[in-house]
């Protein structure tokens, strides 16, 4: 793999260095090209050595002991807090730890159920109450992560689950419905992890606050790939993981307005989330604490601050100039291939890295085994996003979707992947 | 190239001309199956005669693999007692799980054998086994429906 | 730190020589003596290795992609979810991961609050199904994490909490409740994080089993510590973390049997644990799956197969003697000192490593800051039990806790560092 | 030996013989915190005279930090205006939450500065602190009162 200077000025070579795995090959030898960020991307040496850092002189249990080592590690995991705060333009209280931004989504879902059941509860959480006639809205091309919560939402709270549509080319169609005086919840992802559409958040929350709806933002495939300041988009929560933004996995973060969490019931209870326990019932601990059950994902906090360094070290305007080529290469030389489509917008306008497509008269999964086996690895399937898929009358595409250490030589082996492909199974 | 173990000849013969595709009426037993990681489908329909199957008739949307591996199910099963066509099935699917290590028996499983490359990819193994599971499903169906 | 072959046959020189945080000193220079692993445990070197071979040559999400990575990620992730199996004597799929016990325990009442909402659910579930008048029951020495979800699921539920109160030294007493025909669960912990008692679990399991209750078992402080085997024990449900047993934070198990785990409607929803995805509805996939929404925590699960099979290496009935030989050293020592009680058994029957008390006299907190300032870390506070202390009339105890990694000589560092303290408040 | 610094001569004699402890009427508010952590408490009664601090009177259970300090209070907001009385409390919380970087102003907190070095332990900062919140806390309450 030669790793050259970059278009967009990065040292991909360096960077590329940082990655161990990189320098893998698979199959019979082949180096491995890695063109899978989009369900997970890859850690540098930098995160790995954090977190070893962390475990081999201060592990210990945070906010609880009054040891040397438990202070030392209570103080590197709220730095990481705080650091990712200032990445996403957050205050460190507005963030609370999760395992992934599935379990963000879901606690911000659970909070409302929660709260619909009223006993015991104090009256602030009463905003966050549901019940039939009220409606969750989100849009057809949603995760499932950000779609089956509010489903069962729905059914635990007999509210009901509208969606905006998907337009031609991918994106939410804005047309496609108007948002009611009942609609408490709108739903999206910042950025589409099949089509990379970005929405329009602005116009999107504009809409929501006129009818006085919360805004949840899925912004899994945003932080990692562009500038995102939360507080400036004005959305009332947001969630991502930190193993898409070459942070590890097990660890994510639920972003929510301070107002808010202050309001909402707790979701996972236990330990380290209380003020007072007693037999007959308990009190909670203000966020995020509240929202921090049991001893949490310490070194994983702590490597993905270590990941927040890297990224904000090249700078998260730098990587998503460099995801923008990347797709420019992808689109340009896939559409030079006959029989290919692609599922997206095929400019770069509102449009992140992510390029999924299929290939007429070859399924994707057979057009991933051929790329497999040239150590190209990129997705094929639904990718989670099954009703985006129905709603384009596809079973699946292949998605091909890239990080910083992604180089333009890389991305040029998909359309030769492809007509290989269809070499092979002769179309 | 790898490639080529996996997608045997008789592999992509089934693939471009699938036996026995379609669906047929009578039948017994009606299945819908899914792949849920990639949204693979296959409607099967099942008709016995007495405990032998006579006749297997499907609709697949699938990749190459489930589709040619549909296709070798209905030529191996037709004709032959469920006894004798569960035995087929339970060879197929220790040779599909094996992870390469069994390399399936011709005696058996006839052109199936051609599908102990697929073996060595988990991912597709389920690929390989959609139809014959729902294979599996419509017969137990009619089976049940018999006995109640 | 002179680390010599301890009574119980382990080599705790090259035992400790794995631990890399062991070597370290805290405050002016003073050896670290970690007497903390009760709240979590330090990683051996096997178990950082585990990790970064992971994340440096396989890493990718798991259940998901065709391609070479992603097998092989899957592959390793199945392996560990193997190993912890044979460790705790279940299958496989009888595993769920979560990321610590705290979730294992909340998704099982969970659980049971999703399946008291009967629409759109199987019948299968009806079982977990709970209303006014049932009882959930637990007891007064529980961590509050398996106390507050229990609160929780009756404030939802309308269900009501029912109590075993506690022996005066420190054990369940089985006198002080009689189930009833309204029991659904009995939730418990095999060993108490305070005082270490060891339950009676088979007589628990026959009283609940009895009125056809589940049997929930906080495995936290005894999966780590002693050989556990759960279908013996015919619990049915268990939950244990790997940050206490030597592996990462970040992960924990859910056990459930295979029937239960089967019939019960899922916690937290999102990819991968599901069947089919339609805007108007879904349903979901067998276990574990159902069970592991989002991309989950996946070099840690390989990371605590790595800390299983160093255990395994060195042998659960062994770790179990050491640490009973440690409760042994700690119990005497200190039982000379004047005005030092324990909170918990004085004697070693039925009674794991851990070893609470309180100095008559000087608080609890100011016993911790003396001993820390000699090095020895060691837990004050309530250890998230405090209806527990509250039944012995304490706000705080201090908590030594042990591990495989453990000496005598620290122990016996204890009853010095208590001296110490009294002679520094004066009594 | 970093515990002398850490208990200073001053906190062990406010620890020893608290000033103004026991719980007194009349009063205009009372609080109860608690230090979620370890259990520790205070219940704490404060009695105003229009603008300034007439009595404050306490119970508590806890560790020598949290009633020393709580000692101390009593010492320097008793007869003081409740803005003077506030002025010190904020005094004292810079200094203790500073981790070890405010030195505190001795004619603002008087036998207070004794608590600098609790601040470079962050677990103690709280209980060094829970009496003062139990006071503040208290005040504002009675103001609350007052104004609806
Ligand atoms: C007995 C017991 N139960 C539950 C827990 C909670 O474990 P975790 O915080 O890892 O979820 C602990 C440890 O904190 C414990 O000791
Ligand atoms: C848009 C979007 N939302 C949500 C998720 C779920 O993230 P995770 O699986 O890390 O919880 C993903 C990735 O899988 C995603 O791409």
């Amino acid at each position: 793999m030669t790793a050259v200077q970059a278009p967009s000025g990065l040292d991909l070579a360096a960077i590329r260095g940082d990655f161990p795995i990189l320098s893998r090959t698979v199959r019979e030898g082949r180096p491995l090209v890695y063109l899978d960020s989009g369900a997970t991307s890859q850690r540098p040496r930098q995160v790995l050595d954090a977190e070893r850092t962390f475990l081999e002189t201060h592990n210990a249990a945070v906010h609880r002991g009054a040891h040397q080592l438990a202070e030392e590690a209570t103080d590197d995991y709220e730095a990481a807090r705080a650091k990712i705060a200032l990445l996403v333009g957050a205050e460190p209280e507005e963030l609370v730890f999760t395992k992934n931004a599935t379990e963000g989504i879901n606690l911000v879902a659970y909070a409302f159920s929660n709260a619909s059941i009223r006993t015991g509860l104090s009256a602030d959480s009463e905003r966050f109450a549901l019940g039939p006639g009220d409606e969750i809205v989100v849009t057809e091309l949603e995760h499932h992560a950000n779609l089956v919560p509010w489903q069962e939402l729905c059914r635990r709270t007999e509210a009901t689950l509208r969606w905006y549509g998907i337009t031609d080319d991918g994106r939410i169609d804005l047309d496609s419905l108007e948002l009611s005086e009942r609609t408490r919840v709108v739903a999206f992802a910042h950025q589409s992890n099949v089509t990379a559409a970005i929405a329009p958040v602005a116009e999107l929350v504009r809409r929501a606050r006129e009818v006085g709806a919360l805004v949840v933002l899925d912004a899994c495939q945003s932080v990692p790939h562009m500038p995102v300041n939360l507080t400036e988009l004005g959305v009332d929560f947001a969630a991502f993981s930190g193993h898409k933004m070459l942070g590890p996995s097990g660890v994510g973060v639920l972003y929510g307005r301070t107002e808010l969490l202050d309001a909402m019931p707790p979701f996972i209870t236990g330990g380290s989330m209380i003020e007072m326990v007693r037999m007959e019932g308990s009190t909670y601990a203000p966020p995020p604490q509240r929202f921090e059950a049991g001893v949490p994902m310490t070194s994983q906090a702590v490597g993905l601050g270590a990941a927040v360094d890297y990224l904000s070290a090249i700078g998260m305007d730098r990587v998503f100039a460099h995801e923008q080529e990347l797709a420019r290469v992808a689109l340009d030389t896939l559409g030079q291939v006959e029989g290919v489509r692609i599922v997206g917008p095929s400019d770069l306008t509102d449009r992140g890295g992510a390029v999924a497509f299929v290939v007429d008269g070859v399924h994707a999964h057979d057009v991933g085994q051929v790329l497999d086996d040239r150590g190209v690895a990129v997705r094929v399937g639904h990718h989670c996003a099954w009703p985006l898929h129905r709603r384009f009358g596809i079973a699946a595409t292949v998605r091909a979707s890239f990080h910083v250490y992604t180089t333009v030589e890389e991305v040029a082996q998909l359309a030769d992947g492809v007509r290989a492909a269809q070499k092979f199974f002769g179309v | 190239m790898q490639l080529e173990q996996m997608y045997q000849e008789i592999i992509l013969d089934h693939y471009r001309q699938p036996h026995g595709a379609g669906l047929r009426d009578p039948y017994d037993a009606e299945t819908h199956h899914i792949n849920p990681t990639c949204g693979d489908e296959v409607t099967l329909r099942v008709k016995l005669d007495g405990d032998s199957v006579q006749d297997v008739s499907y609709e697949s949307l699938g990749c190459s693999i489930s589709q040619a591996s549909t296709s070798v199910l209905t030529d191996l099963v037709v004709g032959k007692s469920v006894e004798e066509a569960f035995r087929i099935l339970e060879s197929f699917q220790e040779m599909a799980q094996s992870r390469g290590k069994v390399p399936g028996d011709e005696d058996v499983i006839g052109d199936g054998i051609a599908f102990a490359g697929v073996s060595k990819y988990p991912a597709r193994v389920k690929c390989a086994l959609l139809g014959w599971m729902a294979f599996k499903d419509a017969v137990v169906r009619v089976k049940e429906e018999e006995t109640s």
